[in-house]
């Protein structure tokens, strides 16, 4: 008998992500979004997905862009600090792209509850949001049936696939994350099928010497891909920063649906090493690590 | 005798009076990346609250650490004590109100705690969409004090009604939190102008303290709602000599509080700026 | 072919009999120190089944270590690929059905699934207070299948209707436990006398395989409820000499799956002799 | 401004435990109990308490002989391999202690509510347990207000005290668990107060070295006790293992109570650094450190 192993390539993705899939997304703000992921469902040209953020960035403005999404789930999108995500905005402004707007915490607890197989959870939810009222299919008030209590029940969240990109897994799937985990292990245990692009494929011995910072086990894992700077232009703490020129660029390219496809073109549409080179390679990959170790502490 | 700097921003006033909203011990939680707020909290560690807690991405109780634009979320890590996901955190912190600080800021908010980050218009047919709410509109509720901060207090931002309650903080005196479950703290927004706050669902916003050089008429001109507006405003408590120090030498020497101050175009050449000297931090430029 | 063990005792037979019910790729319960199952998991984890997962503590995904009495917690915990608390284990196995395999044992089992590891007589004023059913009441039902070993196979065990249902297989039927949101498998009992599972609701245990030496008469005897006797019914598949090589060389040296088949006095006998072994083995003795 | 120490004596331990008081107390089978303050519970003769367990074994067994607790809450008590518990049977069978046996999840689900600050968790619970049934204040059925689903509600339990034992902890409280954490994180979430002993203070230096061993936060610690070998005679995992011979001569002490109170005035009813003597002192502590080192990997 052997280890299995489940190490793939980016175009092994379309045999687990299909047209029309809901998808949840890891990462968030401007961190560990599994960006080589994202970049090969748009070269693969899959179509008519539901995206699920909770805390959303480049990540779903260019999966918009691209035209993927057919309907989009988030508490949050933004490009922080650089400002509102450009597709977004226009997609939900001017061309309006079906959305579920759902408080932060709904989200998380829906997400959470998938993975516990129940169809909700019980929360001391957002009580007087609007959101709560637009969208009665993801909130209802519950009553404690030990003391009366009025909660909200925040409906279970199931995504068809998750994707995340960690730091490190090993070639059966166990994988370790040492920065920002947001919501990826809550996405990992909700979802049928499960794609993790890593910085590095480890030996399982190298794993267990760190055991710590492993949270994902094999079994929640069906695909591990080596993505190495995979989160760019976002950050994969506490590897590398966010791409701030990068990301400049984007914002720049994505103010119009004409400069966009260019943006595509030069920067997506080609193989994974292509983009890095394209993005600065070895230089810029230098800068960012070094950024991300020079931090001064008080 | 306290000694109070001579030169000052709005943005270091703003920073410095939300760094005093801190006591020592609090669990502060610091959301999205905001310069101006993260340059408090951190102000407020190294100076009168030691003893309090830091989370911000997956990171807990960090050490403080200087800001830089690109560093926030690689320093925190690198300093934390503790990695926690999300669930944890709601787990840890947010789910039973253990919170006590998080200041956040709206594209709109009105007289009743409401705020909107969702959108400016109708919400299906929306002039602007904006970001959402993340978990502010649960959480705004169960932290102790309400913290907001607005760097451009407008009648566009300070409306009568918001266009879409994306959050609230529902239970808002002492005695219904208390009922709730929820520990007692008002709602009190620091803005260019003023500190406003509110502490009873009956009573309106009121003006707490007039940043030096403005007035009361001022401030109830760019609000869109009722405030009190008592006889006597103090003035804000200006920054100190010792603070203004320590924000530009020590916690933020590349500047980056005074970017939510700067307007469009202006921005991002004030970034290309602070980028330039990181690069040149480590060597680059 | 397969070359059978000409020696072996009951114990050994059990345990490679639980061995064979686990596929590669299992996610396995391992709960409390039970010698003699945790000999049979780490068995089939080094020989057919290396892509399963092992769970013991808070140890996930272990490396397959030497049994002893004082060590397995310090082993998996020393092997282990990840750790978690109770929690992390019901949100990512137990609460969603993902357990595979987790051998219990009880004090009483009945022909309805249900097992009692509660009292012995009336609940408010019981003969025997057991140990209680720890996660066994919730997981049993979730768990692909529901195996049971029971090294004295009695009517005292085997009854009609448990005195306390601690708990219970609960949803039996494939058809009924795929409409439940279970994985369908059957309730197996090992015995030291035989194998027997049931299957459906509607029908009885049934014996599917007796242990060498053993005749189905002596299994319905010893049986306090009615079973299904097959006209033909196979033999317990006897362990192989490459597998009792192997308990007994390297993965049980000392011998500790034999300890729940002692006798009351002798038990505490076999312990001190196990641990002089373990002593030795450091060097202490 | 200074650091705030939480750093205590056991002898504090009566500044938080009081008569009366529910008290939770972490660990698992023979595992990780905190040991060092159950014997000082016992010291200090703090009576009236009810203990609150999941899967308890010598801790709750002295605690039951000395005479401390009215009531027991547990979904499992077993000195494991060694037999069953002396004084948990003797108090069941003959003297009537009051109990609540819950099944194992419905305790961990109701400490995760306690946590949570919610009154109920809902699960696919123990249906057709007679447990439900004997102890109707702990389940209530409850359907899903999305599916009408069938689930059962855990009922929320909030311990006044929570106790543990745990690898290190620096001065301000932050508690590192290597071993086998039980449900120590979810009780300390639930409690309202916290007890942490430890096999050793550290700087906080070191606590960051190594962050993904930290498992509580200091804010959720009211005091830290260093005490080495606190478990003992359970294990605390990886670093020593449980005491079988001392667990064989208890069993033997627990088996009546005349001996049962032998065992106290010989090893209880002394200070702990005597009992550690009492027990062998180094030599069982070198030995019991080098069993957990020497293990064999297949």
């Amino acid at each position: 008998m052997t280890i299995e192993s489940k190490v793939g390539k980016l175009s092994d993705i379309k045999k687990i992500i299909k047209n029309g899939d809901k998808v949840a997304i890891g990462g968030s703000w401007l961190g560990s979004h599994p960006m080589a992921i994202i970049r090969e469902i748009i070269r693969q040209k899959i179509k008519n997905l539901t995206a699920i953020t909770v805390v959303g960035s480049i990540d779903i403005d260019l999966l918009i862009g691209a035209g993927c999404l057919s309907r989009l789930m988030f508490s949050f999108v933004s490009m922080e600090a650089f400002g509102l995500a450009p597709n977004f905005r226009r997609a939900i402004e001017k061309e309006g792209l079906p959305y579920d707007e759902i408080t932060g915490l709904a989200v998380i607890i829906g997400l959470e509850a998938g993975g516990r197989n129940v169809p909700f959870l019980p929360y001391r939810g957002p009580f007087g949001s609007d959101l709560v009222k637009y969208r009665p299919e993801f909130y209802k008030e519950i009553k404690c049936p030990f003391t009366g209590e009025k909660l909200i029940a925040a409906a279970a969240i199931v995504p068809d696939v998750a994707i995340i990109h960690a730091t490190r897994a090993d070639h059966a799937g166990t994988v370790q994350i040492e920065g920002t985990s947001g919501t990826d292990v809550e996405m990992m245990r909700a979802a049928r099928k499960r794609i993790v692009s890593v910085e590095e494929i480890v030996s399982t011995e190298e794993i267990m010497k760190y055991k710590e910072k492993t949270k994902i086990p094999k079994f929640q894992v069906d695909m591990v891909i080596e993505a190495p700077l995979g989160a760019h232009p976002c950050s994969c703490a506490p590897d590398y920063v966010f791409d701030p020129w990068h990301i400049m660029k984007y914002m720049q390219a994505a103010s119009s649906p004409e400069t966009f496809k260019q943006y595509l073109g030069e920067y997506v549409m080609k193989p994974e090493f292509e983009y890095l080179e394209a993005i600065g390679g070895m230089k810029q990959a230098t800068i960012l690590r070094r950024l991300a170790r020079e931090v001064t502490f008080l | 005798m306290t000694q109070y700097a001579k030169d000052y921003t709005v943005g270091e006033l703003m920073c410095v009076t939300l760094a005093r909203e801190i006591e020592d011990g609090d669990v502060i939680v610091l959301g999205s990346f905001t310069p101006l707020a993260y340059a408090s909290y951190i102000l407020a560690k190294i100076t009168h609250a030691p003893n309090s807690t830091l989370l911000a991405y997956a990171a807990v109780d960090f050490r403080p650490f200087q800001l830089s634009f690109t560093r926030a979320e690689a320093a925190a890590t690198r300093g934390a004590s503790l990695m926690w996901t999300m669930l944890e955190d709601l787990n840890s912190v947010h789910l039973k109100g253990r919170g006590d600080v998080e200041a956040i800021s709206s594209i709109q908010a009105d007289q009743y705690g409401n705020i909107n980050l969702s959108v400016i218009g109708e919400y299906d047919k929306p002039m602007l969409r904006g970001p959402g709410g993340a978990g502010a509109p649960e959480v705004i509720k169960m932290h102790r004090k309400m913290l907001g901060y607005f760097p451009s207090h407008t009648p566009r931002t300070f409306v009568p009604k918001v266009d879409v309650i994306t959050g609230t903080r529902y239970v808002i005196g002492a005695k219904e939190r208390i009922k709730s479950g929820y520990r007692p703290g008002p709602i009190r927004y620091i803005t260019n102008l003023a500190v406003i706050a509110k502490e009873e669902k009956e009573k309106p916003f009121k003006i707490e303290s007039l940043h030096p050089g403005v007035t009361a008429q001022q401030v109830v001109e760019n609000t869109g709602f009722e405030l009190e507006v008592p006889k006597k405003i103090p003035e804000t408590e200006k920054p100190t000599a010792v603070q203004v120090k320590l924000l530009r030498k020590t916690v933020d020497p590349y500047g980056t509080i005074e970017f939510d101050f700067k307007p469009g175009k202006e921005r991002l050449l004030y970034l290309n700026d602070i980028l330039q000297k990181e690069l040149k931090s480590i060597g680059y430029a």
